[in-house]
Protein backbone atom coordinates (compact mmCIF):
# COMPACT_ATOMS: atom_id res chain seq x y z
CA UNK A 1 0.00 0.00 0.00
CA UNK A 2 1.49 3.33 -0.89
CA UNK A 3 0.86 6.42 1.29
CA UNK A 4 1.19 9.83 0.89
CA UNK A 5 3.17 11.58 4.13
CA UNK A 6 3.26 15.32 4.01
CA UNK A 7 4.44 17.41 7.16
CA UNK A 8 4.26 21.15 8.26
CA UNK A 9 6.05 23.42 10.92
CA UNK A 10 8.20 22.44 12.78
CA UNK A 11 7.58 18.64 12.10
CA UNK A 12 8.75 19.64 7.94
CA UNK A 13 11.91 19.50 9.89
CA UNK A 14 12.25 16.60 11.03
CA UNK A 15 11.03 14.87 8.10
CA UNK A 16 10.70 15.45 4.32
CA UNK A 17 7.24 14.68 2.05
CA UNK A 18 7.44 11.28 0.89
CA UNK A 19 5.58 8.19 -0.17
CA UNK A 20 6.23 5.44 1.76
CA UNK A 21 5.01 1.72 0.55
CA UNK A 22 4.14 -0.25 3.38
CA UNK A 23 2.31 -3.33 4.48
CA UNK A 24 0.84 -4.52 7.52
CA UNK A 25 -0.76 -0.71 8.56
CA UNK A 26 -4.01 -0.85 7.80
CA UNK A 27 -5.62 2.20 10.00
CA UNK A 28 -3.97 5.95 11.29
CA UNK A 29 -3.34 4.38 14.93
CA UNK A 30 -1.18 1.71 13.47
CA UNK A 31 0.60 4.24 10.60
CA UNK A 32 1.70 6.56 14.16
CA UNK A 33 3.31 4.05 15.61
CA UNK A 34 5.43 3.02 12.70
CA UNK A 35 6.43 7.11 12.13
CA UNK A 36 6.79 7.26 16.04
CA UNK A 37 9.38 4.53 15.40
CA UNK A 38 10.72 5.47 12.29
CA UNK A 39 11.40 9.20 13.67
CA UNK A 40 11.29 9.08 17.56
CA UNK A 41 11.39 12.63 18.03
CA UNK A 42 7.72 12.43 16.67
CA UNK A 43 7.15 11.14 20.15
CA UNK A 44 8.12 14.41 22.03
CA UNK A 45 5.73 16.57 19.92
CA UNK A 46 2.46 17.42 19.82
CA UNK A 47 0.72 16.68 16.81
CA UNK A 48 -2.54 15.83 14.77
CA UNK A 49 -2.85 13.86 11.73
CA UNK A 50 -5.01 14.41 8.70
CA UNK A 51 -6.35 11.99 6.59
CA UNK A 52 -7.10 13.37 2.79
CA UNK A 53 -7.32 16.74 4.58
CA UNK A 54 -9.84 16.21 7.28
CA UNK A 55 -8.26 15.92 10.58
CA UNK A 56 -8.16 12.56 12.05
CA UNK A 57 -10.27 12.55 15.45
CA UNK A 58 -10.12 8.75 16.02
CA UNK A 59 -8.88 5.55 14.38
CA UNK A 60 -9.19 5.94 10.76
CA UNK A 61 -9.16 3.03 8.05
CA UNK A 62 -6.06 3.47 5.45
CA UNK A 63 -6.54 2.72 1.43
CA UNK A 64 -3.76 2.55 -1.35
CA UNK A 65 -3.03 6.03 -1.81
CA UNK A 66 -4.12 7.94 1.09
CA UNK A 67 -2.50 11.22 1.78
CA UNK A 68 -1.54 11.78 5.96
CA UNK A 69 -0.39 15.22 6.87
CA UNK A 70 1.52 15.46 10.24
CA UNK A 71 0.78 18.74 11.98
CA UNK A 72 2.13 20.28 15.00
CA UNK A 73 0.52 22.75 17.15
CA UNK A 74 -1.20 25.40 14.41
CA UNK A 75 0.21 29.22 15.22
CA UNK A 76 -1.39 31.44 12.31
CA UNK A 77 -2.41 34.79 12.58
CA UNK B 1 -22.06 22.31 4.19
CA UNK B 2 -23.29 24.06 1.49
CA UNK B 3 -22.61 24.32 -2.14
CA UNK B 4 -21.10 28.06 -1.91
CA UNK B 5 -17.78 28.11 -3.69
CA UNK B 6 -14.60 27.83 -1.15
CA UNK B 7 -13.02 31.34 -1.18
CA UNK B 8 -9.43 31.51 -1.17
CA UNK B 9 -8.22 33.19 1.81
CA UNK B 10 -4.31 33.11 1.39
CA UNK B 11 -2.29 36.35 -0.11
CA UNK B 12 1.38 36.24 -0.66
CA UNK B 13 3.32 38.79 1.21
CA UNK B 14 2.10 41.27 3.55
CA UNK B 15 -1.62 42.64 3.41
CA UNK B 16 -1.03 46.31 2.59
CA UNK B 17 -3.35 48.98 3.91
CA UNK B 18 -3.76 49.86 0.17
CA UNK B 19 -5.58 46.35 -0.13
CA UNK B 20 -7.46 47.12 3.50
CA UNK B 21 -8.74 50.63 2.05
CA UNK B 22 -10.01 49.33 -1.19
CA UNK B 23 -12.15 46.39 0.90
CA UNK B 24 -13.15 49.06 3.38
CA UNK B 25 -14.43 51.71 0.25
CA UNK B 26 -15.80 48.50 -1.48
CA UNK B 27 -18.68 48.34 1.24
CA UNK B 28 -19.79 52.44 0.04
CA UNK B 29 -22.46 50.83 -1.79
CA UNK B 30 -23.60 48.64 0.62
CA UNK B 31 -25.86 51.06 2.16
CA UNK B 32 -27.59 48.77 4.93
CA UNK B 33 -24.52 48.52 6.40
CA UNK B 34 -24.26 50.36 10.12
CA UNK B 35 -21.48 48.74 11.73
CA UNK B 36 -17.83 47.37 10.39
CA UNK B 37 -15.71 45.53 12.37
CA UNK B 38 -11.75 45.10 11.72
CA UNK B 39 -9.39 43.33 13.28
CA UNK B 40 -5.07 43.12 11.93
CA UNK B 41 -2.67 40.84 13.14
CA UNK B 42 0.99 42.52 12.48
CA UNK B 43 3.80 41.10 12.99
CA UNK B 44 5.88 41.78 16.16
CA UNK B 45 9.62 42.26 16.95
CA UNK B 46 9.34 40.10 20.13
CA UNK B 47 12.77 39.62 21.88
CA UNK B 48 13.22 36.21 22.53
CA UNK B 49 16.81 34.91 24.42
CA UNK B 50 18.12 38.61 23.50
CA UNK B 51 17.24 37.97 19.81
CA UNK B 52 14.88 40.30 17.84
CA UNK B 53 12.24 38.58 15.62
CA UNK B 54 12.31 40.49 12.19
CA UNK B 55 10.11 38.44 10.56
CA UNK B 56 7.12 35.79 10.33
CA UNK B 57 7.32 33.55 7.26
CA UNK B 58 3.93 31.65 7.82
CA UNK B 59 2.77 28.32 5.76
CA UNK B 60 -0.16 26.70 5.96
CA UNK B 61 -1.91 22.91 4.85
CA UNK B 62 -3.89 25.20 2.17
CA UNK B 63 -6.28 22.45 1.28
CA UNK B 64 -7.01 21.96 4.85
CA UNK B 65 -7.23 25.73 5.79
CA UNK B 66 -9.53 26.82 3.45
CA UNK B 67 -12.13 23.60 3.70
CA UNK B 68 -12.04 24.38 7.77
CA UNK B 69 -12.25 28.43 6.82
CA UNK B 70 -15.42 27.46 4.66
CA UNK B 71 -16.90 25.76 7.34
CA UNK B 72 -16.32 28.30 10.33
CA UNK B 73 -17.76 30.83 7.53
CA UNK B 74 -21.00 29.19 6.92
CA UNK B 75 -20.99 28.62 11.08
CA UNK B 76 -20.47 32.52 11.45
CA UNK B 77 -23.01 33.61 8.72
CA UNK B 78 -25.80 31.45 10.02
CA UNK B 79 -25.33 32.57 13.64
CA UNK B 80 -24.78 36.20 13.02
CA UNK B 81 -26.57 38.65 10.88
CA UNK B 82 -23.86 39.52 8.80
CA UNK B 83 -24.20 41.55 5.56
CA UNK B 84 -20.39 40.99 4.90
CA UNK B 85 -17.36 38.73 6.13
CA UNK B 86 -13.64 39.04 4.54
CA UNK B 87 -10.92 36.99 5.75
CA UNK B 88 -7.20 37.44 4.84
CA UNK B 89 -4.03 35.52 6.28
CA UNK B 90 -0.87 36.02 4.58
CA UNK B 91 1.58 33.65 3.47
CA UNK B 92 5.39 33.49 3.14
CA UNK B 93 7.65 36.20 5.22
CA UNK B 94 6.20 38.89 6.56
CA UNK B 95 9.02 41.88 8.05
CA UNK B 96 7.94 42.93 11.43
CA UNK B 97 5.28 46.00 11.64
CA UNK B 98 3.96 44.16 8.43
CA UNK B 99 -0.01 42.82 8.85
CA UNK B 100 -0.68 39.28 7.94
CA UNK B 101 -3.64 38.75 9.35
CA UNK B 102 -7.35 41.06 8.08
CA UNK B 103 -10.70 40.06 9.16
CA UNK B 104 -13.64 42.53 8.47
CA UNK B 105 -17.27 41.91 9.17
CA UNK B 106 -20.28 43.99 8.61
CA UNK B 107 -24.16 44.39 9.25
CA UNK B 108 -26.33 46.82 10.11
CA UNK B 109 -25.94 47.11 13.29
CA UNK B 110 -22.85 47.48 15.07
CA UNK B 111 -23.54 44.09 17.40
CA UNK B 112 -23.48 41.00 15.39
CA UNK B 113 -20.11 42.62 13.07
CA UNK B 114 -17.97 43.47 16.35
CA UNK B 115 -19.23 39.64 17.51
CA UNK B 116 -18.46 37.88 14.60
CA UNK B 117 -14.90 39.60 14.58
CA UNK B 118 -14.13 38.68 17.65
CA UNK B 119 -15.25 35.04 16.89
CA UNK B 120 -13.63 34.54 13.94
CA UNK B 121 -10.26 35.78 14.99
CA UNK B 122 -10.29 33.27 18.22
CA UNK B 123 -11.36 30.43 15.62
CA UNK B 124 -8.92 31.35 13.25
CA UNK B 125 -5.85 31.22 15.44
CA UNK B 126 -7.00 27.55 16.89
CA UNK B 127 -8.78 25.72 13.91
CA UNK B 128 -6.61 26.78 10.50
CA UNK B 129 -3.65 24.58 9.72
CA UNK B 130 -1.55 27.35 9.76
CA UNK B 131 2.31 28.40 10.89
CA UNK B 132 4.49 30.64 11.90
CA UNK B 133 8.43 30.67 11.39
CA UNK B 134 9.73 33.82 13.35
CA UNK B 135 12.60 34.35 11.87
CA UNK B 136 15.72 36.35 13.69
CA UNK B 137 18.28 38.61 12.39
CA UNK B 138 20.69 36.56 12.51
CA UNK B 139 18.36 34.13 10.58
CA UNK B 140 18.05 31.75 13.06
CA UNK B 141 14.65 30.88 13.53
CA UNK B 142 11.95 29.50 16.00
CA UNK B 143 8.77 28.16 15.41
CA UNK B 144 6.14 30.35 17.29
CA UNK B 145 3.06 28.92 19.47
CA UNK B 146 0.05 30.29 19.39
CA UNK B 147 -0.64 31.01 23.56
CA UNK C 1 -7.74 64.44 34.76
CA UNK C 2 -3.99 64.56 33.50
CA UNK C 3 -2.27 67.34 31.94
CA UNK C 4 -1.97 65.74 28.48
CA UNK C 5 -3.29 67.90 25.62
CA UNK C 6 -6.87 67.02 24.29
CA UNK C 7 -6.92 66.05 21.08
CA UNK C 8 -9.54 66.82 18.52
CA UNK C 9 -11.63 63.98 17.20
CA UNK C 10 -13.73 65.61 14.91
CA UNK C 11 -13.39 65.63 11.11
CA UNK C 12 -15.13 67.87 8.52
CA UNK C 13 -17.21 65.81 6.51
CA UNK C 14 -16.76 61.73 6.23
CA UNK C 15 -13.88 59.68 7.05
CA UNK C 16 -12.76 58.35 3.82
CA UNK C 17 -10.95 54.97 3.30
CA UNK C 18 -7.94 56.66 2.47
CA UNK C 19 -7.73 58.42 5.58
CA UNK C 20 -8.19 55.00 7.35
CA UNK C 21 -5.39 53.11 5.37
CA UNK C 22 -2.68 56.28 6.44
CA UNK C 23 -3.39 55.88 10.00
CA UNK C 24 -2.77 51.88 10.05
CA UNK C 25 0.14 52.66 7.80
CA UNK C 26 1.41 54.92 10.59
CA UNK C 27 1.96 51.74 12.69
CA UNK C 28 4.23 49.84 10.79
CA UNK C 29 6.91 51.09 12.76
CA UNK C 30 5.37 49.81 15.61
CA UNK C 31 6.55 46.90 16.05
CA UNK C 32 5.92 46.11 19.50
CA UNK C 33 2.13 46.13 18.27
CA UNK C 34 0.68 42.17 17.53
CA UNK C 35 -3.10 43.51 17.26
CA UNK C 36 -5.26 46.13 15.99
CA UNK C 37 -8.82 46.23 16.06
CA UNK C 38 -11.12 49.08 14.20
CA UNK C 39 -14.68 50.25 14.33
CA UNK C 40 -16.66 52.09 11.51
CA UNK C 41 -19.54 53.24 11.77
CA UNK C 42 -21.55 53.97 8.58
CA UNK C 43 -24.49 56.07 7.68
CA UNK C 44 -26.98 53.42 6.58
CA UNK C 45 -30.02 54.16 3.94
CA UNK C 46 -32.63 53.47 6.33
CA UNK C 47 -36.32 53.48 5.00
CA UNK C 48 -38.32 55.27 7.59
CA UNK C 49 -41.94 55.69 7.12
CA UNK C 50 -41.61 54.98 3.60
CA UNK C 51 -38.78 57.40 2.97
CA UNK C 52 -34.91 57.08 2.69
CA UNK C 53 -32.47 58.56 5.16
CA UNK C 54 -29.89 59.86 2.44
CA UNK C 55 -27.41 61.40 4.76
CA UNK C 56 -27.06 62.34 8.63
CA UNK C 57 -26.15 65.65 9.53
CA UNK C 58 -24.45 66.04 12.29
CA UNK C 59 -23.25 68.36 14.88
CA UNK C 60 -21.64 68.20 18.27
CA UNK C 61 -21.19 70.49 21.64
CA UNK C 62 -17.56 70.35 20.39
CA UNK C 63 -16.11 71.62 23.86
CA UNK C 64 -17.82 69.53 26.15
CA UNK C 65 -17.41 66.16 23.72
CA UNK C 66 -13.83 66.76 23.44
CA UNK C 67 -13.58 67.11 27.44
CA UNK C 68 -15.66 64.15 28.02
CA UNK C 69 -13.55 62.28 25.08
CA UNK C 70 -10.58 62.95 27.00
CA UNK C 71 -12.12 61.74 30.17
CA UNK C 72 -12.99 58.71 28.33
CA UNK C 73 -9.50 58.08 26.95
CA UNK C 74 -7.65 58.41 29.98
CA UNK C 75 -9.80 55.80 31.35
CA UNK C 76 -9.85 53.26 28.78
CA UNK C 77 -5.61 53.80 28.71
CA UNK C 78 -5.45 52.73 32.25
CA UNK C 79 -8.02 50.07 31.91
CA UNK C 80 -5.81 48.48 29.23
CA UNK C 81 -2.55 47.99 28.26
CA UNK C 82 -2.99 49.75 24.59
CA UNK C 83 0.18 50.82 22.46
CA UNK C 84 -2.45 53.38 20.26
CA UNK C 85 -5.87 54.60 20.60
CA UNK C 86 -7.28 57.10 17.56
CA UNK C 87 -10.80 57.87 17.32
CA UNK C 88 -12.72 60.24 14.95
CA UNK C 89 -16.41 61.32 14.18
CA UNK C 90 -17.78 63.24 11.72
CA UNK C 91 -19.50 66.79 11.15
CA UNK C 92 -21.72 68.01 8.75
CA UNK C 93 -23.64 66.20 5.97
CA UNK C 94 -22.49 62.53 5.63
CA UNK C 95 -24.60 60.88 2.69
CA UNK C 96 -25.41 57.04 3.34
CA UNK C 97 -22.57 54.79 2.27
CA UNK C 98 -19.98 56.89 4.07
CA UNK C 99 -18.49 56.46 7.17
CA UNK C 100 -19.04 59.06 10.18
CA UNK C 101 -16.79 57.00 12.72
CA UNK C 102 -13.58 55.56 13.33
CA UNK C 103 -11.71 53.80 16.25
CA UNK C 104 -9.50 52.25 16.22
CA UNK C 105 -6.70 50.60 18.94
CA UNK C 106 -3.29 48.41 19.28
CA UNK C 107 -1.70 46.77 21.73
CA UNK C 108 1.25 44.43 22.17
CA UNK C 109 -1.56 40.75 22.15
CA UNK C 110 -4.94 41.04 20.59
CA UNK C 111 -7.62 41.11 23.65
CA UNK C 112 -6.87 44.73 25.17
CA UNK C 113 -7.06 46.55 21.71
CA UNK C 114 -10.60 44.68 21.23
CA UNK C 115 -12.25 45.18 24.46
CA UNK C 116 -10.75 48.69 24.40
CA UNK C 117 -12.30 49.09 20.98
CA UNK C 118 -16.11 48.10 21.72
CA UNK C 119 -16.27 49.89 24.93
CA UNK C 120 -15.14 53.19 23.26
CA UNK C 121 -17.65 52.27 20.75
CA UNK C 122 -20.29 52.14 23.42
CA UNK C 123 -19.19 55.15 25.55
CA UNK C 124 -18.91 57.72 22.96
CA UNK C 125 -22.20 56.84 21.31
CA UNK C 126 -23.21 57.17 24.95
CA UNK C 127 -21.41 59.59 26.57
CA UNK C 128 -20.40 62.41 23.64
CA UNK C 129 -23.02 65.39 23.28
CA UNK C 130 -22.81 64.63 19.24
CA UNK C 131 -26.50 65.00 17.27
CA UNK C 132 -27.37 63.47 13.85
CA UNK C 133 -30.09 64.59 11.96
CA UNK C 134 -31.36 61.77 9.45
CA UNK C 135 -31.79 63.96 5.92
CA UNK C 136 -34.69 62.15 3.44
CA UNK C 137 -34.83 62.11 -0.10
CA UNK C 138 -37.52 65.02 -0.01
CA UNK C 139 -35.12 67.37 1.93
CA UNK C 140 -37.15 66.49 5.27
CA UNK C 141 -35.66 65.33 8.12
CA UNK C 142 -35.95 63.51 11.50
CA UNK C 143 -33.35 63.57 14.83
CA UNK C 144 -31.88 60.51 14.91
CA UNK C 145 -32.12 58.32 17.69
CA UNK C 146 -29.43 55.81 19.27
CA UNK C 147 -30.69 52.76 20.39
CA UNK D 1 -27.57 88.67 35.77
CA UNK D 2 -27.08 87.39 32.19
CA UNK D 3 -27.30 83.76 31.38
CA UNK D 4 -26.09 82.12 27.98
CA UNK D 5 -28.65 79.50 26.90
CA UNK D 6 -27.20 77.34 23.80
CA UNK D 7 -29.28 74.55 22.26
CA UNK D 8 -28.52 71.51 20.56
CA UNK D 9 -30.05 68.81 18.32
CA UNK D 10 -34.06 69.26 18.29
CA UNK D 11 -34.10 71.53 20.59
CA UNK D 12 -31.92 74.03 18.66
CA UNK D 13 -35.19 74.08 16.58
CA UNK D 14 -37.31 75.02 19.70
CA UNK D 15 -35.16 78.31 20.36
CA UNK D 16 -32.12 80.35 19.32
CA UNK D 17 -29.28 80.72 21.10
CA UNK D 18 -29.23 83.26 23.20
CA UNK D 19 -28.17 85.60 26.16
CA UNK D 20 -31.42 86.40 28.67
CA UNK D 21 -31.36 88.64 31.20
CA UNK D 22 -32.66 87.03 34.38
CA UNK D 23 -33.62 87.92 38.22
CA UNK D 24 -34.82 85.56 40.74
CA UNK D 25 -32.88 82.69 39.22
CA UNK D 26 -30.29 81.43 41.77
CA UNK D 27 -29.71 77.94 40.01
CA UNK D 28 -30.23 75.12 37.40
CA UNK D 29 -33.32 73.96 38.86
CA UNK D 30 -35.15 77.56 38.88
CA UNK D 31 -33.70 77.69 35.26
CA UNK D 32 -34.56 75.05 33.75
CA UNK D 33 -38.42 76.09 35.59
CA UNK D 34 -38.15 79.31 33.51
CA UNK D 35 -36.90 77.58 30.57
CA UNK D 36 -39.94 75.12 30.56
CA UNK D 37 -42.47 78.08 31.00
CA UNK D 38 -40.81 80.20 28.42
CA UNK D 39 -41.09 77.04 26.26
CA UNK D 40 -43.56 74.24 27.31
CA UNK D 41 -42.52 72.36 24.26
CA UNK D 42 -39.56 71.30 26.42
CA UNK D 43 -41.35 69.90 29.30
CA UNK D 44 -42.07 67.34 26.68
CA UNK D 45 -38.71 66.32 26.00
CA UNK D 46 -35.80 64.18 27.47
CA UNK D 47 -32.77 66.26 27.88
CA UNK D 48 -29.83 67.25 29.90
CA UNK D 49 -28.08 70.60 31.11
CA UNK D 50 -24.56 71.43 31.09
CA UNK D 51 -23.27 74.41 32.98
CA UNK D 52 -19.88 75.51 31.60
CA UNK D 53 -18.87 72.51 29.39
CA UNK D 54 -20.62 70.24 32.38
CA UNK D 55 -23.21 68.29 32.54
CA UNK D 56 -24.98 69.09 35.47
CA UNK D 57 -25.89 66.43 37.59
CA UNK D 58 -27.43 68.14 40.53
CA UNK D 59 -28.76 71.59 41.18
CA UNK D 60 -25.91 73.96 40.47
CA UNK D 61 -25.63 77.67 41.60
CA UNK D 62 -25.35 80.04 38.95
CA UNK D 63 -23.31 83.65 38.58
CA UNK D 64 -23.15 86.03 35.93
CA UNK D 65 -22.11 85.06 32.38
CA UNK D 66 -22.51 81.44 33.05
CA UNK D 67 -23.36 79.56 29.77
CA UNK D 68 -25.83 76.42 29.90
CA UNK D 69 -26.19 74.10 27.26
CA UNK D 70 -29.87 72.22 26.58
CA UNK D 71 -28.83 68.82 24.92
CA UNK D 72 -31.48 66.36 23.88
CA UNK D 73 -30.42 62.77 24.14
CA UNK D 74 -27.22 61.93 22.43
CA UNK D 75 -27.19 60.45 18.78
CA UNK D 76 -23.75 59.82 17.80
CA UNK D 77 -21.71 57.24 15.99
Amino acid sequence: MHIEIISFGKISELMDNQTIEIEGVGNTDELQQYLEKKYPALKEMKYKLALNKNIVQQNAQLKNHDCIAIMPPFSGG
Amino acid sequence: MSEKKIKNIFVAGPITPDFIAKSIANHGSKTGIGGHSIFMGQVRMDEIDGKLVSAIDYTAYEALALNKMHEIREEIFSKYPLSCMHIHHSLGEITAGEICLFVFTSSKHRKPAIDACNELVERIKAELPIWGKEIFADSSHQWKENI
